[in-house]
């Protein structure tokens, strides 16, 4: 008998300080398999974020800097140029990537830098206890939209993959969830290939996760999943938006 | 004696940066601090280095951030508002001990202001180039080969301390053209940077840069280890010229743009038989504290000439114990004063002894 | 005696770079010298001046506010500077360019035909340089020598084919 | 034969092993609370693991070791 | 007979700061024209970028503000909020819209925010002397791509209207150009369809510019207009990315 | 008396907004602020107001800035690193005369930090919200009641001087919760704000909100104008409290929340018989240097007391012209320390003198 | 006497209601009153504190480094903070869920099962109101009154139902 | 008879005019410079304009006036 399923190696042996339940948890237990099976964790270089996955710092086995909030795609910039050799990728939840960090996330992705970025649409800000994101669905209720959130004052959420997608600079920009084994097992896939696609250096990838936070829902994990299936998954539709080379629309 | 050439003191300012091994620039346009950019343009590319228009002075300044995290020396420079701006990635790097070079190109202020030269980032430049409690190395060029010395002495102190570092010029400083010698390219001789995140190969133990420390304690040894380190610095790093204070009654303090004027209107002054001198400071944290105090053993009272409403006369009256009286003369907004008007000055406050 | 110059006239009229063949000058005898442009958006309104200085000594501010040698090569310039030329100092006015006569009369004044001069002689464009030949004669700011050099040096590569043209500009001006 | 370790300590009581577990055969035990506070995991019925890893992979905090 | 054409009263008789045969100033005049038309001088407050359009506040005849560089969505968006009875426009270039200021303009576009964005495309910096904007033609030469836009190494351009017409709070994103007669009446109709919009609340509306920066191009006035055509045109078609009213995809 | 409530600072702060007329709030979360933002998207839906979230704290900032200058009262909140953010928003509404209300709510640095109670942004607040010549107006409470009934004044006084005012805060007075009464809504007294943009309707001229003055001499006047409002503002509006000063040898200065620990401090020092004495400046710009100076008469000497590296410690010691020794106790990264410590601080110093 | 207390333990135990009561009982008999959260990541992590303070003169620091009154509602905030209790305060102790004894003998200890109590009297989730109503009998902190007016005050319009409940636990607490 | 009326002191000089009229009669005057340095356009063949207005709608300055 031989174990089939153990904690991946880049995953350092601590406890995670995600919420029970969290699936901030399944997602790093993805990326750190990628890095095993990729053979990868010495040359990486990971970006916290400023959100919940703050500490991740604290939790994966390859060298890591905490970015300020919403800047990670500059940092990995930064460490990109500075060190094309490794393997740079961020970590981010939608308050970082797709409000504060707009303008960097959409400037990496032009760019074309040779990054990979893992982003956690959770429709909510984790970290600071739950107000409303670029991604909240409207009429949910959050702590910062307490009647729903209002379309007509508060705006429309972002989509950040169809956004992306018209990008030149991006390589692939797909849309996963981790709400079930099938689909664990494709974000797997699509986090591998994101990371393959810098080692191949064809440009920017970002794999967007829905994913959920049973806390600021005010619900089961069990129940968030499902509220993230029947809620979520409707207005952020799984798939792939981009899938190919930078710049090839141009060739 | 190497050839004199003429040069742009911006372009000298990055002419320098990559004679002391900097091969990362990330910037962001803004005029009076374009042709450093330019500059930088044009070289890196040909020598394997990295020029990076990014997206925003926050942008650059994070991107800055990471490439000095990762081991490089890595620089971005702007002027007054991208200053600004690039306030919390500053306050990043200090928390995170991260060395880097920084250049303000100072303007005219508050606001869009005026893009003409200036000396009003006195304050956040010293102070508060961000939130918490840190301090920045600061560095004041009066002219374009002092500008080239001071860069490699920024990145070697930077990286001998861990700890960004600014050079603090101004529109007229990045704009004017004087003859400079550079430096034969310098190997960089700084320690190994084994905390650097640049892949640990499983060689070393993993590396982590942050600034975070959820725990108060934790934080606050962080903050007075860092201080004792400034400390340190403070005894040894100070850096001011002297001009004529051996027998001065009256010592015009002034540092960068203002201090090349205020020399002259001390010699005007002396022509008119005005016991006149200077301390030009030229690292501005720290402080030059103990030549300011050396000099008020024998000064009668100092005139602060400042390119602003007055800012650093707050430094030379704490360095000195307020035990001579400091006045203060000041254009702001884009105006250089002239020789004649300082001396106008010092005439006045002679007769008022 | 120290050199502090301004020069002023259109963006074009290549004013900057007459002035840093002045600087070179200095700098090739082994003086202190300062250079320092105006800048900013009238650049694109159209008018640009420039602040030269040549010392035995270290040099103060590089803006020069009270000149003892003013180039003006357009009328605007004429009216903006001539006030602050210091009493004693030299003039040299763009006469093709500027029909105005300097009223004061405690400075030198020549009024150089500079951009018809240049025409006529096969040198277009190269006003600036007539003038600055003119301004040698009147004030030795340099050698001779280091002038020819500095022409040399400032002209670029890339059109190293103009260096005789300005060393023809140089001498027409001295001799006008 | 198949079967699972569930690491106790790090267990955080979310569930969502029990909600994946085809075999319905995982619950929180009623009785324990782990060092963290909380009600672990625990596999009912060993024999009718199938070592098909589902509970392992939507575990949020590696807490599922599976053995076949 | 009788004047059938001249400076509208919306545009203050001033010289305008821009340099000669700049289409900064056909722009400017199509603005004032629309603010005539539409009668609405009195109600509005235009919004001047940091640019070579800094100085608009002294060209419209309107209240004006005078916005940090890249924020003038942000600005707007103030003033909007605080007077919903104003007519509230921004006038920005490439740098500030598409650079600095991309977090404001995407986030105001996607919150449907109710105002009007003149979004000149000149495909550089031109206020600071030339240099690579994020709208710089692959291997065009500026001032910080001296060896031509490596889009390797610094990018792939953005295409403004192509990005934004995937956000729901979108109204209108339209491209024109002012490079023919034909083209500036066409570009006028845009605008002012996207001053009626506002008028009318149907949210986020913006015309994007095809424009000319004779000066930093290093061409004639004419000779700009043909490059124009030659190169920005192919890059950037003309043509309507969204016309609507915010939220009709969701309806 | 009015009814008691037991409110938390942060939603104290909020609904003091509301009661002053506010109805614009634009902000970003961070903590330990956010309870300030979700009582107002809480309450103003209710009032016809706007709560709006913004991307970041830039666009929050600039959004106050324009509905500012559409003449309504608009506020923004946040904590340290997001402060750092606002500054070149900050510098515009100062350089455009354009009043507003900006919140601190203090959290340890630099960088990320921490999320515990600091009062490290000093420095920041009183001379550098940005680059170039200005100041905005600082107002330190050191009790919930004190929060609510300084808002209303940092906005009466913001309209008056046509300035920005800062209430700087910090994580424990925004968490705690004390007894406060609020005021009647009171309705805006201001004069008219004649000056701003909110559409001319051919009936006034049309009014421009602008920073820039490309013409040196305009900005120099501009910023000179300014200046000579801080002079009378400093003049009329210092405010300080000052416990039992009367008779102290040792003066405690300290604000906010340190003020409260020094107060206890001050408490235990009297009941062992040493003659301390306390001044708690209430705004820190202006600084309360009238205060300071009529206590150094009596006092023997000063203790800075701050959550800081010591920030504040200079401003005493100008305001008293080094006349005294000035000395220094704090904690930082989020510590808040206690009496017992500061009250061993003050019996060290007596022993000392 | 001041009341300078403290009540911790797990997140979702009502720690901070709890505080609450004590706090708005205080205030409604004229006092002197501060409540402090622990605030940050931990309270995610499972920890929950609260310092609250009652007194005649104006408070000083909310924070309570030296609690006079400590309750303890589970076994990490038990470590935590019974070593920082004053000589002679009083400790309060969830015993259903701490098994541990405390060691010192310069506190007045009690042990409540107030799980065990509240789930037996169909109070469930209203441990913490036994244990305020334990706490209001070893230290009056307010009149009995400003008690009962303060759980009407506290508990949310929502959930007025709950009341009766509320004080059902009080003098639960009371009697234990 | 149309017309138009290039205000001299207004106009920079930029041949946009020029180069828009469809009936090629604007030229800038060789002879003429105005306040601002720049030469002006003028009308070449009054006779000859249509009030077609292509000219001012292509100017940056409103330096054109049609009348018709
Ligand atoms: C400049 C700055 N602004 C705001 C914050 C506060 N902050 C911390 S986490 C966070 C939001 C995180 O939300 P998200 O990115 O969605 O991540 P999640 O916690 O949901 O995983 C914010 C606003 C900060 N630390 N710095
Ligand atoms: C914060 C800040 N960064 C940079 C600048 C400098 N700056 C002035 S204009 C400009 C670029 C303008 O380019 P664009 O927006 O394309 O307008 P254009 O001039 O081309 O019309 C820049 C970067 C500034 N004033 N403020
Ligand atoms: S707050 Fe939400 S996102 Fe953050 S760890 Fe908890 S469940 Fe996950
Ligand atoms: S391995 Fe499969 S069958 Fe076994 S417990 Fe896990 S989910 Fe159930
Ligand atoms: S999924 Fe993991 S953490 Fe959750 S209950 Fe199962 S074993 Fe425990
Ligand atoms: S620099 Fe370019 S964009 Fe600016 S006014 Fe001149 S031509 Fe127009
Ligand atoms: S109106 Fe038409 S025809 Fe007349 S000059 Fe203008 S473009 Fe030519
Ligand atoms: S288009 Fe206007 S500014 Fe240009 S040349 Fe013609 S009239 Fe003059
Ligand atoms: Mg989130
Ligand atoms: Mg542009």
């Amino acid at each position: 008998m031989a174990i089939v399923f153990d904690r991946p190696k880049s995953l350092l042996d601590v406890t995670l300080s995600y919420c029970p339940g969290c699936t901030h948890g399944i997602v790093h237990r993805l990326v750190a398999e990628v890095m095993d099976e990729l053979d990868i964790q010495g040359k990486t270089v990971g970006v916290a974020p400023v959100g919940c996955a703050v500490m991740a710092y604290d939790f994966f086995a390859c060298d890591m800097i905490q970015a300020p909030h919403g800047r990670a795609p500059a940092v990995a910039t930064g460490i990109k140029r500075a060190k094309p050799d490794n393997i740079v990728f961020t970590y981010q939840g939608d308050g970082d990537l797709a409000a504060i960090g707009t303008a960097e996330t959409i400037h990496a992705a032009t760019r074309g830098e040779n990054i990979t970025i893992i982003f956690i649409n959770n429709a909510i800000y984790g970290m600071t206890g739950g107000q409303m994101a670029p991604t909240t669905l409207p009429n949910q209720v959050t702590q910062t939209t307490p009647y729903g959130r209002d379309v007509d004052s508060a705006g429309y959420p972002i989509r950040v993959c169809e956004l992306l997608s018209t990008l030149d600079g991006v390589a692939l920009a797909q849309r996963v969830s981790v709400d079930s084994v099938k689909n664990v097992n494709l974000a797997k896939k699509a986090i591998k290939k994101g990371f393959q696609n810098q080692i191949d250096k064809k440009g920017f990838s970002i794999i967007e996760v829905v994913s959920t936070c049973p806390t600021n829902w005010g619900l089961t994990p069990v129940e968030a999943v499902k509220w993230l299936q029947e809620n979520m998954l409707p207005y952020y539709p799984l798939g792939v938006y981009k899938d190919g080379e930078k710049g090839d629309r141009l060739k | 004696m190497a050839e004199r050439f003429l040069m742009k003191g911006n372009e000298a300012l990055a002419e320098a940066a990559i004679q002391a091994g900097c091969r990362h620039f990330f910037g962001y346009p803004i005029t009076p601090q374009t042709e450093l950019a330019a500059y930088m343009s044009k070289k890196m590319p040909k020598i394997g280095g990295t020029y990076l228009q990014a997206e925003s002075e926050i942008a650059a300044a994070n991107m800055v951030l990471g490439a000095s995290a990762a081991g490089v020396r890595a620089m971005t420079s702007s002027s007054s508002p991208g200053i600004s701006l690039k306030t919390e990635a500053i306050s990043y790097m200090a928390g995170s001990d991260v060395p880097a070079l920084i250049i303000n190109v100072q303007r005219g202020g508050p606001g869009l202001g005026g893009i003409q030269p200036s000396q009003a980032d006195y304050w956040q430049a010293t102070r508060a180039l961000g939130h918490g409690d840190f301090h920045i190395l600061v560095f004041a060029p009066a002219t374009v080969q002092e500008m080239v010395n001071l860069v490699s002495t920024a990145f070697d102190l930077g990286d001998k301390y861990r700890m960004p570092a600014m050079i603090l010029a101004d529109g007229m400083l990045g704009q004017m053209m004087e003859p400079v010698e550079l430096p034969e390219a310098t190997e960089t001789q700084a320690a190994p940077k084994t905390w650097a995140v640049d892949g640990h190969e499983f060689k070393r133990e993993r590396n982590v840069v942050n600034s975070l420390y959820l725990t108060p304690n934790d934080l606050e040894s962080r903050v007075k280890a860092r201080f004792e380190r400034y400390e340190n610095i403070k005894q040894t790093e100070q850096r001011a010229e002297e001009y004529l204070t051996d027998d001065a009654d009256i010592v015009v303090v002034a540092y960068g743009a203002s201090a090349r004027v205020a020399h002259s209107a001390v010699d005007l002054a002396r022509a008119q038989g005005i016991k006149a001198g200077m301390v030009r400071p030229i690292t501005l944290w720290p402080f030059p504290t103990n030549i300011v105090q050396k000099v008020a053993k024998t000064a009668k009272q100092f005139l602060c000439v400042e390119m602003s409403m007055g800012q650093m006369i707050d430094d030379v009256k704490l360095s000195i114990n307020c035990s001579k009286p400091v006045n203060f003369y000041g254009r702001t907004g884009g105006i250089i004063p002239t020789p004649a008007e300082i001396c106008e000055e010092i005439k006045i406050l002679e007769g008022a002894k | 005696m120290s050199l502090n110059m301004v020069i002023a006239g259109f963006g074009g009229q290549g004013i900057l770079f007459a002035g840093k063949i002045v600087a070179y000058s200095g700098l090739i005898d082994g003086k202190e010298i300062s250079w320092l442009p105006s800048y900013g958006p009238e650049m694109r309104g159209g008018t640009a001046n420039c602040s030269i200085c040549i010392s035995d000594k270290a040099i103060g501010s590089p803006l020069v506010t009270t000149p003892n040698v003013f180039i003006a090569m357009n009328g605007p310039s004429f009216d903006k500077f001539i006030n602050s030329v210091e009493p004693g100092g030299i003039v040299i006015v763009e006469s093709s360019l500027i029909n105005k006569k300097v009223e004061r009369d405690d400075v030198k004044v020549s009024y150089v035909p500079a951009s018809a001069l240049a025409e006529e002689n096969g040198l277009k464009g190269l006003a600036n340089i007539i003038l600055i030949g003119k301004l040698f004669k009147e004030f030795g700011f340099s050698s001779e020598e280091a002038l020819y050099k500095a022409v040399e040096k400032c002209v670029p590569a890339k059109k190293a084919h103009l260096i005789e043209a300005n060393k023809k500009a140089l001498e027409l001006g001295m001799n006008s | 034969m198949p079967k699972i370790i569930i690491r106790e300590n790090v267990c955080k009581g979310c569930e969502m092993c029990v909600n994946a577990c085809p075999k319905k055969i995982i619950a929180l035990s009623i009785q324990r609370i782990n060092e963290k506070g909380y009600h672990p995991a625990e596999l009912l019925d060993e024999s009718a693991c199938t070592g098909c890893t589902s509970c392992a992979i939507m575990c949020p905090d590696c807490a599922i070791i599976v053995e076949r």
